[in-house]
């Protein structure tokens, strides 16, 4: 069994839409929102090489089944995979994979923007920008992030 | 016997991604976080921007810690 | 050469995410988002046993391209594909895919959503709904509609 | 010669899915309209719902047709 047939997966493996589609599809989904990340070249005046991803993968797992559960809960009938990518990526990889479906279209675009907010908030993954001019750990640079208090989204300071 | 991981950016600057620590069973989060930010001066920045995870889930500072727990410092995540 | 290889497609051909996503990867898109308007087998009460699908073809190509013409002039940058599928089609075959290629996500969500809602205003793609009990063209039964004057989304009038 | 297309609902209705018209050069969309809903008044109101597209562009009313030009009678759509 491929990892990409778990729905809420951090792995090495290329990932696939076509593969995270199908965990989502089924006969009361009238819509399915597929948001792709991928690796971009070109930030301002600055050229990617490439990127690496590191992950706490069991507690990034469980936290990509908790964004799940949460958009189960707001948007009933919806189904949801989400698949994050980590190690080396080259540009236009695909590093996630957020898979949303619906019964209608209004909210599979709500749910997935929903996913990829709190993968970006919550989710304990890091991005490593290895530039034409350097390396950096992207997130933290700016010191403008703190998170003092318990959970992303829940504390009173969780996200600048 | 405590677990403790670092991650990315801090586990670059302590030089460590996972130490043990004993006797520290019945501290705080925030008690664990000063003591881990004396030890390692030069993750202090890192450290102070980190949230904690004790077993995986998001902790408070006013926590206590048990015995066998694994306890990880998420510097300010950037996956997606 | 599939004719999946065009970007602004109507075909009786199986769609593909996979490849629809192809035509708008590129190196200065950093999210990718793709919806998927699948075939649903309940709506409210009534069941769909399958639906067929009748366009005019050159015309709803053309307006298809026009949409995406549309997106890269209000977002700079974007890359689109919009492709539907025509004939019969069963619960949970894909019906269209728009894929819409942006450099950050916020404007990929907002222009996917733009290209879904175009579709169903301008482009003349015809739904017949064959239900457990009868079967209907969906779109004028309910004489709401009333198409008086002009391109949609133009005229003054064209769109309840 | 000017060619008249129907689709969907209309195409059942008229029972035709293209006919040819002579003599309407000249005339506008609006009066093609008109003597159609004459020539088929089973499809009356499906006509009147419908938008023109000419040349597979959408029309206003008021323009006029020329030789060797596609009609279009597009009913309300349901793509996507």
């Amino acid at each position: 069994m491929s990892i990409l047939q778990k729905p809420f997966v951090v792995t090495n493996e290329r990932l696939s839409v076509d593969e995270a589609m199908q965990h989502v599809t089924n006969p009361s989904a009238g819509a399915i929102n597929l948001f792709v990340g991928t690796v971009r070249e070109w930030t301002g005046e600055k050229q990617t090489e490439h990127l690496e991803y590191e992950a706490y993968v069991g507690m990034a797992e469980k936290m990509l089944r908790k964004i799940g559960d949460e958009i189960q809960a707001k948007w009933p009938g919806s189904r949801v995979a989400i698949q994050h990518r980590i190690g080396k990526m080259e540009i236009s990889d695909i590093a996630v994979i957020v898979a949303v479906s619906t019964p209608h279209r209004h909210e599979s675009y709500e749910a997935s923007r929903h996913g990829i907010e709190r993968i970006k908030e919550m989710v304990p993954i890091w991005k490593k920008e290895f530039w034409t001019d350097g390396e950096s750990w992207v997130g933290n640079q700016q010191g403008t992030i703190e998170y003092s208090k318990g959970e992303p989204g829940k504390g009173e300071n969780s996200h600048d | 016997m405590i677990n403790v991981l670092f991650f990315a950016g801090l586990a670059e600057k302590t030089g460590q991604r996972e130490i043990q620590l004993e006797h520290i069973a019945g501290s705080t989060v925030e008690q664990l976080k000063e003591k881990l930010m004396q030890e390692y001066p030069q993750a202090k920045a890192e450290m102070s921007q980190a949230m904690i995870a004790v077993n995986e889930e998001y902790a408070e500072k006013t926590d206590t810690l048990q015995e066998r727990d694994t306890v990880a410092f998420i510097p300010p995540v950037s996956g997606g």
